[in-house]
């Protein structure tokens, strides 16, 4: 169990770990920069960014196999409905950052309802499945199409014709092919009937939260002070995060670069008139809605959800540095 | 008290009975050769001896007693050499000693004694396919003797072997059971060569095997030069020599083609 | 007890010791019940979900006896060829080497953009993740060939051919099955990663799904499905070993 | 021509034949450069980022041997053991079978929430992933020995365990090690896939990473690197085998 | 022109010499014979002959030509029997017919006719590992004569048989010898043996191996019936015990142990 941290913060830091949901990349930001910059030192935290494991991160926090981990509102709402010990303790994007794609040259495709029977490089996941679904009957489709499940296939497979959608991160994938040269034609989901959603976030465990409130509150105000600095020096931390990853990030300077620009002046890292990583309830709710009518969600012993649950208990703002 | 007693043994591969009531004993420091048609089942007899194969009926005792698996008081040379081609000629010699608990250097020593006397000397870095035939079967011999078992269980030891080489080592087999008195059950297609080392030669009839005819062999008989020019020992092999054309099966005949 | 009853209860035994284990780490509370279910939840999912399973575990095995088959084809043909010719064996073999070292985790997503997405990625992904152990035994069971049958074979006018049929070969059927069970117990699991890489049906497309909505019994009711079929297959393998080699229990003195 | 020469020219050849197709197909356009770029461009960068490939090469090194060690082990004391009962061999034996079938890209992240990031659960995974091809080929050897040989052994007084030593192990050599050259082919394989269940260092981290950054350049750079580590140890068995089994090129009559 | 004529040959492995210089010819139709201490290179030549071993010295001819490989018109019979076993003692027997080319149908036809005559009737369908070790050597040699080639190379055919079942197989040899009148070369270690089925009987010096003599043995001795009373036939044994003792190596002296 961690230490108890004295303020004077001369006596041993305390250890924290931090799981990674990918390869670092700039959703990471904040972390990156608070470690960089010595916020974590300053509360005393000796923090160990884990790289990212195939074992999801609600997985490994629940499990105490990390104390805090990137991961999201959909699975937040996912994992902790089916009996797993996370809560939502810092969005890093205020709104949904994915999008639908498509290549910029497909002139036969100009809405989801152009979907039809089309080919999805997928992910393997039913959350992922009924938003298109969605997305198309929105426009009036019925929603058939065909899942191919690639994962981190699913790119190249849409580059070279072999599927003809995926879903990509705006602020990555879709940047990258900016780059390339061959740019995707994108839809959003909001546009297209799905509710908006803080899609990248931080979470930790009730087990842990309860036992270290401290160096929670510790942390998350680091992390959030980072991410701030992000937002308001989207270059300088595009190059601390790039410094701090030099093996796989150093050559993807412009990538980097371009993605925080977007992330800070978006409305993504911050948003007018909230405080920086806190939960908007509305989203909770509205996305949680979508996700009962969807029968996603299962709980404990397998069930599927029909009664959306409180979803105030799936996040909290406690932590942060108001 | 013999020094070992067969009783009755039966032994059926599926359908083929291949031994059929076979009992004799060998008496302490007595040589007894069993000799029969190819295929009746003299080597069968020593497997079963040797615990490699149970008996389906009869039984046999050893020194008075039944005899319990790993207790065997017998040294075995199988007809087909059984040399482990993962150990060099000296090591497979000296397998037997090393089983008994000898150590590896000694039975070695004591194994190397007798390459020179086997007419293997110089043999003992090779691999065992880098032999002969007849340097293999002399290697499985000197692995055999070597372990000074009291009883020797011997299935054609000199199968393979040239008349000269053959005499030689028959010749040391005397000497050294002159010196040792070891019990001998010995298994050989050579007629002058039962004689020449036994007491009592049996001799099984084709499958199913079962005793024909014994002869004894009176120590008298001089073993050593006199033995070839020998009146008495000349009749005896005529005698089993009809025993065997007797045990013969039955094509013999039609073999004249 | 019945003969038959005698010679299955220790795998029975030893089957039943191992979910007892199971299950009472899986009540015991050390891990929630979402990372590791109990037993008889995941045999009641495989229940549930059949025509699911079912459903997902056709493909699959249709992509696992396929690719298997390539897999035999090929190593035979290659082993084969190897063997005739030294030159080819010291060219190839260590380029076989290196193939296997390739991380297919990496690559699979390639084969998959090359071949599509349905059959035809996971059956070559099934050869290539399966050829290996029998291609090195097959050449292994050549080489164990006797000098002395093979002098034979040649004295009586047989040519690398005739030698090769008639001695070289037989002496590496043990070999072959040896590599034959090793490859047979992958050649699922390789149909599984390969739908990982891009299928759209499939045991591994099913277990991806589940996992990513939290559904470890789900997952694991897939493992079972997976494991059993390939049980099925090894057994299968292992009657055609006795089948085809009669003279092999001779030889090693079993009744 | 010199000897040395003349042995190594055909991998050497055949490897310039592949990569000058590769080249070939690279340049020719039908891949893009991010998708597939030429071996030159992929063998610049392994010089380029040695330093990180080098840093990242060594702990996929440290589990690859670790895993292997332990792998080996396990291998010879279970086959030892299975060979030893009949009983445990009927009951465990499927059992392995079934471990094999377990798809590992499911249950990977399982062992890293038991055993963490660091080098234990890539250990744990090597030798997981390694010990089925020794195991069942040494359960196969001990099989192939000579009844003759085994009863000479017990006319000697031989117990099980003398009998298992001269006999069944030395007879089992040759199928060991036809094993091991599969198992370490798949050793690293292993350890990168266990990296990309969760590691803070290695190829497989290297490899995602760069992935993540659309380097493909970048990860076949440690593929290339992951190879050269595999052949070396791959040689490496084979060069042992020839220390330990100096009797096994007389027995099939090699000078 | 010889059947077979061999000029010079010689054969080391690493350091020992094995082969040191062997001429020899045999002649069509005839029979000859080579004896020799075990390990002195009997087997080897024979080796060499099939085309198994290349000679580092020397040369033969087979009917005045050099042979090429897989054009060798011998039926060799090795030393240890070689049988596959991975094919019925019937599939084993007939496995040189078919590597000539003769159907399989046919060529187990052919074979199995010999199996009586042979005194193994009964054991076709029996894998080699059930046979005794002379029901094997029987197999190896039905394998070998049924090809009916106009030369053969034996290795020590009847070593492992018993005194009748030899009897009988060298008088089934010896009449068929009188109809095909093949040509023969024959290693055994019986000198018996040896005289009774030869035109010419060589003997072969203890390792370096060279030809130590030569002793012809007319065709007016009666080979069968009359053979063991013959005192021309003695005189000839007695005259290659002789040699042969000569040609033993050295260690004998200290055999008496
Ligand atoms: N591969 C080999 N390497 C080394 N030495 C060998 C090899 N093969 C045979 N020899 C040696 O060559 C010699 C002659 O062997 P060969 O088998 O020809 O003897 P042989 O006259 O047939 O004896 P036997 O009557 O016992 O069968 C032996 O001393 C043997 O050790
Ligand atoms: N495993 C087996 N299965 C079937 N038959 C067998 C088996 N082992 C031996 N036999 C048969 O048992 C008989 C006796 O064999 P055994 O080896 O005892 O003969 P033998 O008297 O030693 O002959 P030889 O003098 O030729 O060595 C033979 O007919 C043989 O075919
Ligand atoms: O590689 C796999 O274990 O799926
Ligand atoms: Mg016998
Ligand atoms: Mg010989």
């Amino acid at each position: 169990a961690p230490q108890p941290t004295p303020e004077s913060g001369r006596a041993e830091p305390t250890r924290v770990t931090f799981a990674l949901d990918w390869a670092p990349n700039t959703n990471h930001t904040g972390v990156y920069v608070a470690q960089e910059l010595g916020y974590f030192e300053e509360a005393g935290l000796d923090v160990e960014i884990l790289p990212y494991a195939s074992t999801p991160v609600p997985e490994l926090v629940s499990g105490g196999a990390a104390d805090f981990g990137i991961g999201g509102q959909g699975g937040v709402q996912l994992g902790r409905t089916a009996g797993l010990d996370i809560v939502s303790v810092y969005r890093v994007t205020q709104s949904e950052v994915g999008e639908l794609v498509v290549l910029a040259d497909r002139d036969d495709i100009d809405s989801p309802a152009d979907l039809e029977g089309k080919i999805f490089g997928g992910f393997g996941s039913p959350l992922y499945r009924a938003m298109v679904r969605t997305m198309i009957e929105h426009d009036g489709g019925r929603g058939d199409f065909t899942e191919v499940v690639l994962d981190t296939g699913a790119y190249e497979a849409l580059s070279s014709g072999t599927v003809d959608f995926t879903l990509s991160v705006s602020t990555w994938e879709s940047i990258q092919a900016e780059i390339e040269g061959r740019p995707y034609k994108s839809f959003q989901y909001q546009d297209h009937g799905m509710p908006d959603v803080q899609a990248v976030g931080i979470i930790s465990s009730d087990a842990y939260l309860t036992a270290e409130p401290e160096v929670a509150r510790k942390f998350v105000a680091a992390v959030q002070r980072g991410y701030q600095y992000a937002a308001d020096h989207p270059r300088e931390a595009a190059t601390l995060l790039v410094d701090a990853n030099p093996d796989t990030l150093g050559g993807a300077e412009e990538l980097v670069t371009k993605s925080l620009e977007t992330l800070a002046k978006d409305g993504l890292f911050v948003a007018d008139g909230v405080v920086t990583g806190s939960a908007d309830p509305e989203r909770w709710e509205e996305y949680g809605a979508f996700l009962v009518e969807n029968g996603i969600l299962v709980d404990e012993s397998g069930n599927t959800v029909t009664q959306a649950p409180d979803w105030a208990d799936y996040y909290t703002d406690e932590f942060l540095d108001r | 008290m013999s020094a070992l007693s067969v009783r009755g043994l039966g032994k059926r591969f599926g359908e083929t009975t291949v031994l059929d009531g076979v009992s004799f004993s060998v008496e302490p420091g007595r040589v007894t050769s069993v000799i029969g048609p190819s295929g009746s089942g003299k080597s069968t007899l020593l497997r079963i001896l040797t615990g490699e194969l149970d008996p389906d009926a009869g039984s046999f005792e050893v020194d008075g007693a039944p005899v319990r698996n790993a207790q065997r008081p017998f040294a075995f040379m199988p007809q087909r050499d059984a040399l482990l081609p993962w150990r060099r000629v000296l090591d497979n010699a000296a397998l037997g000693l090393e089983m008994a608990g000898v150590p590896r250097r000694q039975a070695r020593r004591r194994a190397s004694e007798l390459f020179d006397t086997f007419g293997i000397g110089g043999t003992e870095r090779l691999w065992p396919r880098q032999l002969s035939g007849g340097m293999r079967q002399r290697v499985a011999l000197l692995r055999t003797v070597v372990q000074e078992r009291t009883m020797l269980l011997l299935d054609e030891p000199f199968g393979a072997l040239d008349a000269i080489t053959r005499e030689q080592l028959q010749r040391w087999l005397l000497g050294i059971w002159e010196r040792h008195r070891w019990s001998m059950l010995l298994i050989t297609h050579d007629i002058r060569e039962a004689v020449r080392l036994s007491d009592e030669v049996l001799v099984l009839s084709a499958k199913p095997a079962r005793i024909i005819g014994r002869v004894r062999v009176d120590r008298a008989i001089p073993r050593g030069d006199g033995f070839v020019l020998d009146p008495e020992a000349r009749r005896l092999e005529h005698e089993l020599l009809k025993l065997l054309a007797r045990a013969a099966p039955g094509p013999g005949a039609t073999m004249m083609g | 007890m019945t003969r038959r009853l005698r010679a299955h209860w220790p795998p029975v035994a030893a089957a039943v010791l191992l979910l007892g284990a199971w299950h009472a780490v899986a009540v015991s509370g050390m891990l929630p019940a979402t990372v590791l279910p109990t037993p008889v939840r995941v045999v009641e999912q495989v229940w549930l979900q059949r025509e699911a399973l079912l459903g997902h575990a056709l493909p699959t095995l249709t992509a696992t006896v396929l690719g298997f088959a390539l897999s035999v084809a090929s190593a035979v043909v290659i082993a084969t060829a190897l063997d005739f010719s030294a030159l080819l064996r010291r060219a190839v073999l260590p380029l076989l080497v290196v193939s296997q070292t390739l991380p297919m985790i990496a690559l699979a997503p390639l084969v998959v953009l090359w071949f599509g997405f349905y059959l035809l990625p996971k059956v070559l992904l099934v050869a290539f993740l399966t050829f290996f152990p029998m291609t090195i035994s097959l050449l292994r069971g050549f080489a164990a060939a006797d000098p002395d049958m093979q002098a034979l074979l040649r004295s009586m006018g047989a040519g690398r051919w005739g030698v090769f049929r008639h001695v070289r070969a037989p002496s590496a059927a043990p070999y072959f099955f040896s590599g034959l069970r090793v490859s047979i117990t992958y050649a699922v699991v390789g149909a599984i990663f390969a739908e990982y890489a891009g299928a759209v049906a499939g045991l591994g497309v099913y277990m991806q799904s589940a996992k990513n909505v939290f559904r470890t019994d789900l997952v694991l009711a897939a493992v079972l499905v997976s494991s059993i079929v390939t049980l099925l297959l090894y057994a299968l393998v292992v009657a055609l070993e006795h089948l085809l080699l009669p003279w092999l229990r001779v030889e090693r003195g079993l009744p």
